[in-house]
């Protein structure tokens, strides 16, 4: 099977992001997907620190750190980007202005649960940012990740064992061999990386999958 | 290219139906859209529940809705004024009906609409008759008001300056309640004196960032007038 | 009796207005206390269609019917003052930033308690405006008023029988005889014009006064 | 003459007692009053509950607070990071509390505080370890988790330029929870890269209005490193 590396998964996310968009791009595996969003569709990225229409990074040399993204990465400014405070940031995700935002995640329900926060271990310090809020908040939730973890197990789950960041919030889950559509009726696969079939899904998974 | 400029104030009210809610912007009359509400009319939607803080002033702007039979309802905090005579007319024929909330009730509920909260514990209103039958709770030592968000449809709103991303910036008090109204409306909808270049505003004063914005028209003639 | 006219009101409220205040003057007759604001102190008087720091009315045909204050009168900025939306400017008074806040009234009760915004009579057309949000928010609310209606009825009442604009908010009455304090242990007189006394006071208003 | 200019930090800092809470700016190192800190443990007062969006980064700000031993109680969003070691450390030795609130939910707290609400129902957090034993509330079908309002005694925050009078801007990122900070807490000291004179802010673009500051220092040697 011709499994997707993180580059071609962000490709692939990149590719569903319309013109016009305003899009929230979680921290770490998300953030690639910022490199692969066509050079002529206008899509604004928000980020959760105040601010709106968010360029690339800047030359070496050149960073200002007043103007970082929520992963405290130097970042720049878009020609028609504006800045605003928090609560107006938060506002933007949870009275539901945003149209998109892509997360990583622990863990994805078939049901659209979302467990990406916390991986409740005891002895792990706990930090949920604004996942919570973008979870809920943008009016389509996509996940990144790996559809299995290194030890082989599915992270599309029927039930998420790990401590939730939103109930059923999730529409669309992209990983490295499929993309799932999810919802209260189930997992549907909505499409396969070349020599996977939906039953190769079923049995990594586990669970039941409409094809 | 993201692009929300409308050409005529016709068009961007044109999908604008009877029964809609819409909410408007302005104190008195700044930062009254007047040649919005004036495409509204000549449009011919009815039966509309109007949000403001007035209930018009003299003749133009919401007034003029109001003269024109178009609004049923109308939510607002300070309806009867020198030059409320057309909104007087309507509700002593019973032909309007009043939802009266106080202004700082009005401001917060808009507020926790585009900001997505389910409802807020408000101080103001407590053991007065506009709080009679609403759910009321003691917090610390203080009594509140449980008021829920006030959505709309459509939010009509003038600003000064705006540009093709729908950033707005406003002109002094005619600011009051466009930025609220824009972040509550489904669908706002904006006048603006100036349609500027992307990047004429800076970024550090924009007051609407343009996600709350859908629909920009520039009507470089709309001065404020005393009265409507 | 010396009872005072309304300017001399205006000008008794303007004396207890410290330097450094933040100010918001209800429409009416408080709105003249903002001449008699002695001009060597800075008082910083803020309206409620989002402005703080206004200043006198233009001259004649310099108005900007984009800058107006409360009663929709043209007015001007000081230097130093600035604009804002709606919801900031409640948050400065339900918040409790302002200061002082000064009122008309029909009626005030010796606990506090004030109505100042429907009479209640039948077929009136209510309107609420900002004065509940101010009588409850500001950190003192101030009463201007004439002790008596033109009927010679007290304004100053056991109980208010007028429809409520907040409990027990109002601390002090400025009127044409006399000042009071108010609050929970009911109403105390602080001072009264020339030829005035407390008994003079009880007299009129049929109420129980501290002297 | 209203002058809310103070000399040093050390004299802005000066009331700040053993076990006040108080609300720090900044996320991540933009923002961070690291100057009104430093003064802030130069004074000695410990046994602190802070609020802030981190629990500290490197050196500096917060995470110095932190390894000085002077905070009891953080309440933040995001405390675990690369450069978190003062906390982690602490933490581990349960030598610091933690309240862990989602950041929407910390801002729109925060907001609610300065903005006079008594309790807010807001979407983030219902169904999540973060909501349990928390009042929710079903309201058109969305459920909601209640919040109470976060207010400090203390607000210490960063901003580009102010007044005498306390108005002040931001520059780019480094906003962030200044504003609302300066809403919520009953002193908001403030420190400033440049003290301008009266008028030299645009009134139309002020983010914050004095109102909400009660001492400014200028700090001209303040910018913004990449870690404290």
């Amino acid at each position: 099977m011709m499994r997707l590396n993180r580059e071609e998964m962000a490709r692939r996310v990149a590719q569903d992001i319309p013109e016009g968009a305003y899009v929230n791009l979680g921290i770490g595996l998300p953030t690639k997907v910022a490199n692969y969003l066509p050079v002529d569709r206008e899509v604004l990225l928000q980020s959760e620190n105040g601010l709106l229409g968010m360029g690339p990074a800047p030359a070496p040399g050149d960073e200002d750190w007043d103007l970082i993204n929520a992963g405290k990465q130097a970042v720049t400014l878009l020609t028609g980007g504006c800045y605003f405070h928090h609560a107006d940031s938060f506002a933007m995700m949870r009275g539901g202005h945003l149209d998109i935002c892509v997360l990583g995640a622990f863990q994805v329900a078939v049901n659209g649960d979302l467990a990406n926060w916390h991986t409740g271990e005891p002895g792990a310090i706990p930090a949920v940012g604004g996942a919570m809020d973008l979870a809920i908040g943008a009016k389509k939730t996509l996940v990144m990740m790996e559809l299995l973890t290194r030890d082989g197990r599915s992270k599309l789950v029927e039930r998420c064992s790990y401590p939730l960041t939103g109930l059923g919030c999730t529409s669309r889950v992209y990983t490295d061999m499929a993309v799932f559509d999810l919802g209260s009726a189930g997992a549907r696969v909505v499409e396969t990386v070349e020599g996977c079939s939906v039953d190769d899904l079923r049995n990594l998974t586990g669970l039941v999958l409409e094809g | 290219m993201i692009d929300k400029q409308v050409a005529t104030a016709a068009d961007a009210v044109a999908d604008i139906q009877d029964g809609s809610t819409v909410m408007i912007g302005g104190f008195g009359t700044a930062g009254m859209p007047d040649q919005l509400i004036e495409a509204l009319i000549a449009r011919g939607a009815g039966n509309l529940t109007i949000i403001n803080n007035n209930a018009g002033n003299g003749e133009a702007g919401v007034a003029a809705l109001i003269r024109e039979g178009r609004v049923k309802k109308i939510i607002c905090s300070f309806p009867r004024q020198s030059d409320s005579h057309h909104f007087d007319a309507r509700y002593r024929a019973d032909e309007i009906e009043l939802e009266l909330v106080p202004q700082g009730n009005l401001a917060a509920r808009i507020q926790a609409a585009g900001a997505g909260l389910g409802a807020i514990f408000t101080p103001t209103g407590y053991g007065t008759s506009l709080a009679e039958g609403k759910e009321t709770r003691e917090i610390d030592g203080v009594n509140y008001v449980l008021e829920y968000p006030i959505r709309a449809e459509f939010g009509l709103i003038k600003a000064y300056r705006g540009d093709r991303w729908g950033n707005l910036v406003y002109r002094k008090t005619a600011r009051n309640f466009g930025p609220i109204i824009a972040m509550a409306a489904r669908t706002t909808i904006v006048q603006v004196d100036e349609v500027v270049p992307l990047g004429s505003l800076d970024p550090e004063t924009v007051v609407t960032p343009g996600i709350f914005v859908q629909r920009v028209v520039g009507i470089p003639a709309a001065t404020t007038n005393k009265r409507g």
